[in-house]
Formats: C-alpha cells, structure tokens, sequence
C-alpha cells in the first residue's frame, strides 16, 4: 500500500523550510497534525480561515524550532462537512498518513463521525470549534465555547436592558436545539418568560410563518441561533424585512457573516470568545502575522480559526510537557497545560473542555463588531463528569 | 381452469458452463475478501468496508431501476431507517446479544415496512414511473427532516455516536462486509437470471403486456420494494456497527442520488457494473476528493450526464454484450381440456356506453358471447372497436352499464384481475416483450399458471396444443432461443398470439390479428382460430376489417358503427345486408 | 390579517420560483432537475450585475438573458436527445444541476454573497407593518401569472406551445415547427426559473446550492399542476396556505414538508391533481 | 412542364416494423379530383401522412412538378402550397375556432384575409369564432378542417376522409365547396374516401388501394361505381 500512499494527492503541506532553523540532530522525524475539515459542504465558508491559521501557527513554531526539535507539517484532508465524508477523512489521515494528533474544528456529525476512528487508531484529537456541548472521548478535548460559556453574556444584557419576554428561533439541528434549550433554561432561571421557540429545518429559507409568530407573541427580545451561513442570512434579512426592531441576539452569527450583511445586521448582539477587536498584544500580533503571511489572500480570523491556532500550540505545550509524541502522555500532559494566545489564557482543564473568557459584541452600522463587555473565566459547567 | 402441471417439467442446471466460471469468480472473490485484511492496510480495509456495504446499496437500485425500470432516489431512506433503528436500539436500550438481535430484526423490519408503505404509495394501476420517481425523492427527504427533529434522541444533526457495537474488529467487518456482499451479488445475479428475473424485465419492457398476461404489476414491484426495502435496512445495519456512527445523511436523498450515480456509471441492469462502480468511485473518491473536492465532484457529473446521453448502459456497455447462447428449451404439450360448452352466456355486456368528456364512443352495446363462438366486429375508423375491446378487459375504465364475464361483474378490476377471469387480449400493434427470446415470451405467459421459480429457469414450457400450433406452423418453434427484436412483423403478431392462448384463456380479444400480414400468415392464423372455438369451446371476439378473412372463420359478425351495435347475426345474413353494404359504400346515416 | 399576508405572499413565492420549471413540464413533459440551479444562476447574475456596478434591478432582464442562452444550450445539447428517455432526462438534468453548482463554486467560491436588496423596510397594510418585499412579490407573481395566461392565450408562441401540447403530431402536421417551440419554452422556462433566483435574492443568501431547497417543492407543485395555469395558481394557493398554517399553528418544521406530503398524498388518490380532464 | 403535379413512385413506409404502404405507385394532375378508396387498414391515410412529411419515407419516392420532396417536413410542404385535411384527432378541441384557424397560418399571412377565404365556403363559422372547436357537431368540424386547408390557399389539397360520418347535406356542402376551389382556382385535390356515393361524384378519377398498393384505377363514369364496389364490397 505505499503505493497507494503516493498516489494519493493529499494536501501534505511541508512547513516553508526555508525559513526553518536548524533542528535538533536527535529524531528529526517531522511531527504531522492532521486537520480533516469542510472544504467542501457547509463549512467550506469558514474551513479556508481554519486551514490559514493552522500553517501559520505550524510556520510560527518551525521557524522556533519546531516542537521537541522536530519539524511539524500538516495533511489537511476534505471531510465534506459531513459524517461520510469524515469518515474518510478521518480513515486517511489516522491510517493512512499516520498522524500525530488530529486538531480540527468541524460540523458535529463530522466529529461523531470521526472519534471512533481516533479512539481505534489511539490518537490524540483536540476539537477547536464550539459546539452544543456534551461531547465526550477519553482521545478529545475541546477548546471552543459550550452553551454554557456562549449564552450568559447576552441574555444578561438583554435582562439589564429591560427585556423580561423572549422568542426563541433556530435551525433544527442539534446546535440549535442545544444552544437554545440552554437559553431557555437560564432565562427561566433568571426569572425571564420564553413566549415562543420555533425551528426551521436546516436548509429551509421561508421563516415567515415564525417571524409572524414572534410579532403576535409580545416578545421582547429575540435570540437566534441557527445553522451558520444561509438561514442565519435568510433570517435576519426577513427578520428586517418584516420591520421587527426588537433587540436581537444572534448566537451562531460570525463576523464575517454579520459584515457581509451590512445594514441588516446592525445591532445585533453577539457573543463569543474570540473577536477581531480584542484588544490584546497577542491578538495583535496574531492578526498582523496572518496578515504577512497571506496578504490579500489572508481570511479574516473568527471563533473558529482562532481557537484552532491556539490549539496547535496547547498541543505542543503538551508534548512538551509529557516529553513526547505517545498518545497516552499527550493525551495526559492536555489537561495541564495552557497557552495565552489572541482570546487570552485557554487550558482545557475542566472535564477536557476550556473555561474561557467570553466577549459581548454589538454589530455596528459598517458591520464592524465593537466590544462592549467581556467576561473573564467562563466555566464550561459539566460537560464530561466521567472523565 | 388452472391446469396445475403435475409432473414438473426439468428444472436447467443453474450452473452452466458460464455459470461454472462466474461461481470460480465468486469464490475468488470470497477467498479474496476473507484473506484481505491479511496484506491491506487498516485505511484501505476501513474505506473498503464502507465501499462494499454502498455495492450493496447499487445492487437494490440497479434490481428497481436497472432491471425493472423503477428509477429511485430513495433507496437511501430505508438504509438510514436500517441504520437508525440499530443505532436507536443500541443507544437507548444498550448493548447485549439481545439487544443486537433485536436490532438485526427491527433494521431489517422498520425499512420493509416503510418500504411497502412506499410501494403503495406509488404503485397503482395506471402510476406513472415519473410519479413514483417524485415520490422516492420525498421520502428521504421526510425522513431526514424525522431525524433532524428528534433532537436528543435522533441526535438530531450530529447523528448518534458512542453506541455499543459488535465488537469485531475492523478486519473481520471487512470481511463481514465482503462476505455479504459477494452472497447478495450472487443472489441477485442468480434470480435475474431465473424465471422470476423475467418477470421484472417484463414489467420494465412492456408493463402493459404483463399485466394482460395476468402478472400483477404493482403487486411484484410493491413486493420488490419492500425485499429491497429489507436488504438496505440490513446494510444499514452493518454500516451503523462498522462505522459506529450514524448521521441524518445517510437517509438523505443527496446519497440517494449518489447510488444512482454509482449505478449508471457502473452500467445499469448488470448488478456487478454497479457494485463495482460504487466501489470505484467510493475508493478513488476517498483517494482523491480529500484535496480537490469540487472538482472531483465536477468530474463525476460530467462524467454523469455523458454516460447517461451516449452511454445508457455505463461502463459495463463497454463490454462486449455475450450473446445469451441458452439451449432452446424443450416444449411440452398440455393435454387438451375442452372447454364445457354451456348454454350460459361467457361475457354480457349490457347497456354499455362510454365517453370522453362530451365525446361519446360507444352507446348501447348489448352483446352476449357463449363457449365456443368466434363474434367478428366490423365496421369503419372511428367506430368505436379498439375502445369496446378496452372496455372489456379492463374494469377500472369509466363507463356506464354492466360488463360481466364468467358471472363476475368486471367493474373495477384492472386488466390483471379481468385476465384471471378468463380473458386474453391481443393488441393490433404486436405486444411482446423486446429485449427478450421467444421463449422467454412464452414462459411469461404461462406465469400465472406455472409460479415462475426465483432460482432458475424451467428448461420445458408447457403450452397447449393450440399454442404449440401456432409456433410449429410459423416456424418459431424453431426459434425459441431467439431474440425478439430481431423477428418479422408477421412472427411477432404470431408470437403474441401464442403467448395469448398459452394463457388458456376462455374468451380471446383480438384486435386486428392480420393486419400487415402476409396471406398465408393471415389462413393460419385463421385455422388456428376455427380451431380454438368450433373444436376446443374457446370464445374469441375478433376485430376485423379483412370482411373476407372474417367470411371465412366466423359464426357471428356484430356490426359496429359510430359506436353503436347496429347489427348481430350470423355471417351471410349480415354480409349481405344492405345495411353493411351501405355503411361500407359510405351511404348510412343517422 | 398577517396569516392571510403570510399566505398569498407564500402563494406568490411557490409560484414564482414553479413558473419555470412548469413552463419545461408542461409542454415538453419533463421534469427538469436543473432548475435548482437555474435559481441559483439567477441569483448570481445579481452578484454579478451589482459586483459591476449596475441597479439591482437591471440584473432582472440580464437573468432573463443569461437564463435564456443558458437554456438554449442545455436544450440542444442534453435534453433534445433524452425527449423520449424521460427518466434519462430526469438524470442528465440532475447531473447538469451538480455540474452548474460546481463550476459556480469554482467560479465564485462558496462563500454566500450578498448583493444589495431591491426593496427594502415595510408598508402598512391596515395597521400592521409588512415586508414591502414581500408584497412586492405578491405583484410580481399576479404580473407573472397573467403574462403567462396573456403570452399562451394571445401570443403566436403560447397557441403555438399550446397545440404542441395539445396534439402534436396535428401540430406538426399544420407546419409547426415543434423543435423550435420545444428550444424555445426550454429557454423560456430557464429565463424564468432565472429570473425566480433574482426575485429570491433579497430574502435568502446567494450561494452555490441555495436553489436546492426550493427544489422538492416546486416539483411537486408541478406534478399537481399538469399544464394549466390555473391549476398551478391554485395549488401554490392551497398548498402555500397548508404550509403557512401548519407552520403558524403546529410546527414549522412540518410546515417545511407540507407541501411535498400533501401533493404525494393527493396525487395517490386523485391521480390528476389540480388538472382538470 | 407536364400536367403532373404530384408524383407518388412505389411508395413505401409505416410504423414499427411494419411495412403499411408497399410499393404504392399513384399520380395527381393538374387540376383534378382524385379519389383515393380502399377498406380501412389499407395504408390510404399511411399514403397522406408519408406525402406530408409526417412518417419517414422507407422506398420510392415523391415529387412535387418533378422536385422530389422525399423527407421534408410539413413545414416545408405547406410552404410549397400543399394543403392537407388530417382525419386522426384533426382539430384542437380546446382550442377556440378562431385559433384553430390562426394555427394554420404560416408567416405573414393574417388572418383577416384568411377569414374572407373561409367566408365563401362556409361563413357560419365566421359568426361562431369564439367557440371552443370541440363543442360544434361532427358535420361542423369537418367544415372547419376543410375551411383551415382551404384557407391558406393551396394549390395541392390533400382530404383525408372528410365525409366521414356526417349527414348528406353536409357532405353536399363539402362537393360543393371542393369543385368550387377547383373551378376558380385550378387546385388539384386527392381526397381520400370511403364514401363511394360522395368520392365519386366530386371526383373526376378514382384509384383503389389494397394492402399497401395501388390496385386499379380509372376515370369517374358511370360504371365505376360497380367496378370501385367490387373491390371494396364483401
């Protein structure tokens, strides 16, 4: 089968060696993260942003010396957004290419598709999107945000703004449906009253029927949380549409999204854990490298690339820390081990998930994002008591 | 009525010389498949597991589309039921021996019975395949959408993971997986190879024919659905154990179309081009599709509606079709059982009218026909014949008055069950089915009588005398392992008509029998005709225009004209009325 | 007063984004799986059309346009050969739509894009606020509807689709040239479904599978229509209004398979549909 | 330039596999009625449709004053000034009078002219425009289809059994109408007939067809009626 292997037009990306110094005479065996991820599907939008902020922390710690003094190079590979695709994604890189450590942010079917095959082919897997939550594997840690994180924020603000009603609305699919349940119960627990909740399946586009019904409801306020991309477009454009000016909180909206949408976004409350505007040394310099390295090509990071930047480095924090690639000190030195990057100090300490500091955005007029609150330490709650 | 065969007629070796070869082939393969894991690698062996589940998959699209001219999107909604029934099963119930054989049978049992919900749904008489095809497109669309919203308990998107498998390790599921698939190729390759296999060709080439030869269409393609419905609940079954995950896009109709995809780039109606072309075009994709993936995809759509414009039959059109050189099959007489020739009338038809719209067709047709009688039905274009003929073997057309045949009111019967009465109808144009040989044919006709056998094929025909007749006296006796799309036009009216009284039907219809026949295909005709009524009590209703072929073998001409029955009686005193003369000379009118 | 809004503007929506695919079904007796992404072609001759600078609103007769060339070619390479393989059309269409969808990914890449609305903010409408948009499309599809009834009714083309549809062997015999009418109602009916894409524009993102789930509903509506106008406008009314108030009162995701379940189930029981004889 | 319009030379063709015409030799002059007669299934109708362009010619050949037309579509032919009255499904039910009408005209011609055509036949039609074609009776129709052929004022007509099933007056109608184009206008006219009384007497020769072929011919005089009724009789 080596046949097969080059063959194979997987993207192996080398690390630009030019820039790479000496390493190490000892094991100069390159050290390969495997990055299965939607390039095409659903997330092919936010993969490109994903795979650029990857080879830059990869470019960042080879021209450092790499991790253990060996040189780390990445094999991105397609996983179509979806469970099939990820499944052999995930069987090419685990078996095929033999990674190190898979680190990846993905849709979560293409997740669940995956963790069997790096439970069976005993690798480490660092999870750097956000997710509805409960996911767990002794092989997986997580360092986006849970609900738990991600939903505080804004309904806090919406209740110190003097809203008591709220409308729920969201794709029907296990993001939506988690974060919103989420939403329920801690508004009900903050004393606020849920006048409706409705979903639309994924791919439907025609919300008059629910937006009808949040104008009957006497909402207050309305909290969405839908599929990325088209029906969160699809639906704050009709929201728009249908002259409904109550405060809106949308909780699966990125910037890049709110951006492209212009007018139709402003105000908007969003909240996350990463935002271009932080203020921070370190997300300064993140951003100007990104900018160097890709220049007019450069994807504007978001909540999902950046998290994945900062987990190529927690995992070479770990291997640093067990003193090896062998999964089982990897996956043991994890939970130990943190990185100050552009969101601020992340370990994934809790039941493999990250407390992590969370930001309160509002969209401006120019679809420009501006801070206006940040809550430190967020603790992700009970993800995964039994690890 | 039923001439049940007693001594049954030699069953063909299944394994002829060509047989031989391919069941060498498949224990290869079967070797192959148990020794692989020894020298492939876990990647290939874990992508090769899934590759061979989906050739199952394409083996159940090409029996519906390839072989019996179903095309469905669909067949992925029965797989996710299959497999969410197990993933449900183990997830909710837990693990255990017990728990897996229940799993086994619920996957197995939920697909078939949404199957058959399916099938009813678009199977009736007079469904169009567009229909059924819009309807397979719907259901995995609502299943998917089931799915989505279960939330918790589906897993909603993120689909269920985590779940108990058997624990087999991945090399034996290879091998799980090959074994099945090389025993569910085997299999279907036998049965559409068998007598039953015809049938599903039949109602593919000319479901019209099939059902006037009593072979209940819908009922078979129902009956299909579901078996099939089964066999992807199963493979979903091993997907959900092998793969240990299952997501709402294994029931969604875009993998759906994916087997389409396999199935036409394989090569239709082949059952090993589709299984290879799943398993193609899932491993190269695996291969491939990981870096390029739109164009990957381009690639396979271009590819897709070439193949469909240019090359119908896929990649296995390219090769060399091997001309099917089965050994003519013996024919054997069945004794001849007169019909009793009773006084009671065979069909009566009272107060008949029927219309379109404002157009009225036939008004007031009266008709009595008993055992034995030969009715010639004249009269000028347009008089209403072909329409009358409609009217009598198929119950569901909308009409006013009574039809009734062997005592039973028609009324609502479609044409198999008027066929199972007792009727046989031949069409003018010869119906026949194209792609096949004249044996075939023949044994199709008898289908009702002798339960085609899904294993093999009866190598000996039983037909009654009067069939064997027509086939001695045009020669096709010496043709029966002939295709049909290569016989005369005169062979063809001959073959059909063959096939008709092979039926041993009470009452024959036929519809212009002669036309375009030479003379003396049109005298045999006509014997075998006087011979069928005045000596073996048949009763035939015959439309004609040839008055002097009609002189020659009736007892009874009834004169049909601008849809009325202005005339019933015995040969010369119709004939020589002025009232024919005057209707055929253009000068009768209302 | 907002459930009827919700209605017949739902109504117009499935009737404008049908009325193409309808206009291929109904003369040349296939469904066409391309028309997918013919919306979606539509809708990226706005991005393109206001990319270059140009009123949203001149990206409408540009649809019309493209769609009509586009139309053109895929008669006469792809479905002119398929005319009596009807399912084989059915397929080579499918397959056409995923070549599309791929070549504008390449092209454009998949992010969504978002070209600028064509109306924007609301009316009232007896006291409530409605989307202007929306009522904007009520007009286009009552505007599209009866240039449908006045081109057949009225127009040499529409008699001549008609006979075609009709009898056409007699249609042939009076010297029509059938050929041209079959390119020509293909064409027709891609600058139409291309015209829907832009007409969508303002109420969903454009990217390169947006036309898919408009996809099931408009072939179903089709299948009930047959090949009247009317027909066609009564099912998008009665089943817009089944789908509005399943979702309104039950769920909306019922609401989202309505459509597709009610048109099944009617065509199993009256096999016809909304087409009368 | 003979007085042969029309040139029909061992014709062959049909559907399928089958061969309905075969060998189907038969000539239309100038300014002549033909009668074409022969039983039902004899390829008479097979014989218009494969002049017409409208089934594919399999042997012989057709030539229109000596050009052969082997293959053109109807369209062609219309152009060319032959008319044709089909007998199959001949109108559109649906269809209004007035637009069965317009769908037989052809480029600039309008349909104001065209009326006035209909108008020396058969101006009742004229008054009932706006009718549906499928709600006038039988006898109506058929006038209207012979109205549509005439009305593009053909030089070549081509009947296909236009008496058929209609009462005697209309039919008198009809042999009026017909001699009426051939005296002002000098068409030439092949009706194809089963009604002896009517072909014969518009007629000023008569052919009989018998499977496929043309069997016998002669002029209209008062013994062909025996000699046609022989052939076509019991």
């Amino acid at each position: 089968m080596k046949q097969m292997k080059s063959m194979r037009f997987g993207l192996l990306l080398a690390s630009a060696l030019a820039t790479t110094p000496a390493f190490a005479q000892g094991d100069a065996t390159p050290i390969t993260i495997g990055v299965p991820v939607g390039l095409s599907g659903a997330n092919s939008v936010v993969a490109p942003a994903v795979v650029q902020a990857t080879e830059l922390a990869v470019d960042q710690i080879n021209a450092a010396g790499g991790i253990l003094g060996r040189p780390v190079k990445i094999a991105v590979a397609d996983d179509a957004s979806g469970a099939a695709g990820a499944q052999t994604a995930y069987n090419t890189l685990v078996f095929q290419d033999d990674v190190d450590v898979v680190i990846t942010m993905e849709t979560s079917a293409a997740r669940n598709a995956g963790i069997p095959i790096v439970e069976e082919g005993e690798k480490p897997f660092i999870y750097s999107s956000f997710y509805e939550g409960r996911s767990c594997s002794p092989n997986m840690f997580v360092n986006g945000w849970v609900p738990e994180q991600q939903v505080p924020p804004v309904v806090e603000k919406l209740l110190a703004d003097g809203a008591k009603n709220f409308f729920l609305i969201g794709s029907d699919y296990a993001f939506g449906r988690g974060m919103l349940e989420f939403s329920r119960k801690y508004i009900e627990e903050k004393g606020g009253k849920i006048v409706g909740e409705e979903y639309l399946p994924m791919d439907g586009s025609d919300w008059t029927a629910i937006l009808s019904n949040l104008r009957s409801a006497g909402a207050d306020a309305v909290i969405t949380s839908t599929a990325g991309g088209t029906p969160n477009v699809t639906l704050t454009k009709q929201l728009r549409a249908s002259g409904i000016s109550i405060p809106y909180a949308n909780l699966a909206v990125d910037e890049g999204t709110a951006k492209a949408m212009g007018a139709d976004a402003a105000g908007i409350l969003i909240s996350a854990s990463y935002l271009t505007a932080i203020d921070t040394p370190e997300n300064k310099d993140f951003m100007a490298a990104l900018q160097k390295k890709f220049g007019a090509e450069m994807r504007t990071p978001n909540d999902l690339s950046t998290p994945q930047y900062e987990a190529v480095y927690l995992y070479k924090a770990a291997v640093e820390k067990a003193g090896s690639t062998k999964t089982e000190d990897v996956l043991a030195a994890l939970p130990q081990v943190s990185f100050k990057g552009p969101r601020g100090e992340v370990s994934m300490s809790k039941q493999h998930h990250a407390p992590l500091t969370m930001y309160l955005g509002e969209v401006q007029a120019d679809g420009s994002v501006k801070v206006v609150a940040d809550f430190p330490n967020v603790d992700p709650g009970e993800q995964c008591p039994d690890l | 009525m039923a001439d049940r065969v007693h001594s049954s007629p030699k069953r063909g070796r299944l394994l002829t010389r060509h047989g031989t070869g391919l069941a060498l082939l498949g224990l290869l393969t079967l070797a192959l498949v148990l020794l692989g894991p020894l020298f492939l690698d876990r990647f290939t062996q874990n992508v090769l597991t899934r590759s061979m589940i989906y050739a199952m998959m394409a083996i159940t699209v090409d029996l519906l589309w390839g072989y019996t001219g179903i095309l469905t999107f669909g067949q992925s909604a029965f797989f996710g039921a299959g497999a969410y029934a197990t993933a449900l099963i183990l997830t909710h119930v837990g693990g255990g021996a017990q728990n897996f054989a229940l799993a086994l049978v619920l996957s197995v049992i939920l697909p078939m019975a949404l199957a058959a919900l399916v099938g009813w749904l678009s199977f009736y008489h007079k469904s169009t395949p567009l229909y059924a095809s819009v309807i397979s497109l719907v259901v995995p669309i609502v299943l998917s959408q089931a799915i989505f919203a279960g939330g918790s308990f589906t897993g909603s998107s993120s689909g269920l993971v985590g779940y108990p498998v058997m624990k087999l390790g991945a090399a034996n599921y290879f091998r799980l997986a090959g074994v099945a698939l090389i025993l569910f190729a085997g299999l279907a390759w036998i049965i559409v190879r068998s007598d039953a296999g015809r049938v599903l060709i039949a109602i593919r080439d000319n479901p019209l024919r099939a059902a006037y030869l009593g072979i209940r269409t819908q009922r078979v393609q129902i009956i299909l659905m579901t078996v099939l419905g089964g066999v992807a609940g199963l493979c979903g079954f091993l997907y959900a154990n092998a793969g240990r995950i299952v997501a709402p896009e294994i029931a969604g109709f875009g993998f759906g179309t994916q087997m389409i995809v396999w199935t036409a780039l394989g090569g239709r109606a082949s059952i090993f081009g589709p299984a290879l072309g799943a398993i193609g075009i899932d491993y190269l994709g695996a291969q491939l599709s990981g870096s390029m993936p739109y164009v990957w995809q381009l690639i396979i759509g271009v590819l897709f509606v070439v193949m469909i414009l240019f090359m119908p039959r896929g990649l296995a059109g390219l090769l060399p079709r091997r001309q099917r050189t089965a050994a003519a099959p013996t024919l054997a007489t069945l004794p001849d059982r007169p019909q009793e020739s009773s006084k009671d009338a065979l069909l009566s038809v009272t107060g008949l009218r029927k219309a379109y719209g404002n157009f009225v067709v036939l008004d007031g047709i009266e008709l009595e026909v008993r055992p034995g009688e030969l009715i010639s039905v004249v009269g000028p274009n347009g008089a209403g014949k072909t329409t009358f003929l409609r009217c009598l073997s198929d119950g569901t057309e909308t009409i006013q008055g009574t039809i009734t045949l062997a005592g039973q009111n028609i009324a609502g019967r479609p044409p198999e069950d008027v066929v199972a009465l007792g009727i046989g109808r031949k069409f003018q144009v010869a119906s026949v089915f194209e792609s096949m040989t004249v044996a075939e044919c023949l044994r199709l006709a008898r289908a009702t009588h002798e339960r085609p056998t899904l294993w093999n094929r009866a190598s000996g025909i039983h037909l009654p005398s009067a069939a064997l007749d027509i086939l001695a006296l045009t020669g096709l006796d010496k043709k029966l392992a002939e295709p049909v799309s290569g016989l005369s036009h005169g062979m063809r009216q001959s073959l059909e008509l063959a096939m008709v009284v092979a039926m041993l039907p009470r009452l024959i219809l036929l519809d212009e029998p002669t036309a375009g026949l030479t003379k003396a295909e049109r005298t045999l005709i006509g014997e075998v005709l006087k011979r069928l009524t005045q000596e073996l009590g048949y009763a035939a209703i015959l439309i004609e225009h040839d008055l002097d072929f009609v002189k020659e073998i009736s007892q009874r001409i009834v004169v049909l004209h601008q849809g009325r029955l202005v005339m019933d009686g015995p040969v010369e005193e119709v004939v020589n009325s002025e009232l024919v003369r005057s209707i055929y000379s253009g000068m009768a009118h209302d | 007063m907002a459930l009827l809004l919700d209605i017949a503007t739902t109504a117009a929506l499935l009737f404008i984004v049908s009325a193409g695919l309808f206009v291929i079904f109904g003369v040349l007796k296939i469904i066409n799986f391309a028309h997918a992404a013919w919306l979606t072609i539509g809708a990226y001759t706005t991005v393109v059309a206001t990319k270059m600078g140009l009123s949203p609103w001149l990206s409408l007769p540009l649809a019309v346009l493209v769609g009509g060339l586009l139309g053109a070619v895929t008669e006469i390479a792809i479905v002119r050969p398929l005319y009596r393989r009807s399912l084989d059309a059915i397929l080579a269409t499918w397959g056409l739509g995923v070549v599309i969808v791929q070549v504008i990914t390449l092209t454009f890449g998949r992010d969504m894009q978002m070209p600028p609305a064509l109306i924007t903010g609301t009316v009232d409408v007896l006291g409530l606020p409605y989307s202007s948009y929306r009522l904007f499309l009520l007009v286009a599809a009552v505007i599209m509807a009866l240039a449908f009834v006045l081109v057949l009714e009225r127009t040499r083309l529409g008699l001549n689709a008609q006979a075609v549809i009709m009898n056409e062997t007699l249609a042939r015999a009076l010297g029509i040239n059938t050929s041209r009418v079959r390119l020509v109602t293909f064409m027709l009916g891609s600058a139409i479904a291309a015209l829907a894409g832009v007409l969508l524009t303002p109420l969903s993102s454009v990217d390169p599978t947006m036309g898919i789930s408009w996809l099931i509903g408009a072939f179903m509506l089709v299948m009930v229509s047959g090949t009247s106008v009317t027909a066609l406008a009564l099912a998008c009314l009665c089943f817009g209004a089944a789908q509005v108030l399943v979702s309104t009162w039950i769920s909306p995701i019922l609401g989202s398979v309505t459509v597709a379940v009610l048109c099944a189930v009617m065509l199993r029981l009256h096999p016809k549909g909304f087409a009368r004889g | 330039m003979t007085d042969d319009r029309l040139v029909i030379e061992a014709l062959t063709s049909g559907y399928g596999e089958t061969d309905i015409l075969q060998g189907a030799t038969l000539t239309l002059r100038r300014g002549e009625i033909l009668a074409l007669m022969g039983r039902n299934g004899m390829g008479k109708t097979t014989l218009l449709k494969t002049v017409m362009g409208l089934i594919p010619t399999r042997g012989g050949r057709v030539s229109l004053d000596g050009v052969p037309i082997n293959g053109k579509p109807p369209a062609w032919l219309l152009a060319q000034g032959v008319g044709y009255a089909p007998q199959e499904l001949p109108l559109f039910q649906d269809l209004s009078i007035r637009d069965n009408l317009r769908l037989a005209l052809r480029g600039d011609r309008d349909l104001a002219t065209a009326l006035k055509i209909v108008e020396r036949n058969f101006p009742f039609l004229l008054e009932r425009l706006d009718q549906l074609a499928g709600t006038l009776s039988g006898g109506e129709q058929k006038m209207l289809i012979l109205s549509r052929a005439l009305m593009t004022e053909p030089d070549i007509l081509l009947i296909d059994e236009i008496s058929e099933g209609i009462q005697p007056s209309v039919v008198q109608r009809i042999e009026t109408a017909l001699k009426a184009e051939r005296e002002q206008r000098g068409v030439s006219i092949l009706v194809v007939e089963q009604n002896l009384g009517f072909a014969l007497g518009v007629a000023d020769r008569w052919a009989v067809m018998k499977l496929g072929q043309i069997v016998d011919e002669g002029a209209c005089d008062a013994a062909s009626r025996e000699t046609v009724l022989k052939h076509l009789s019991i």
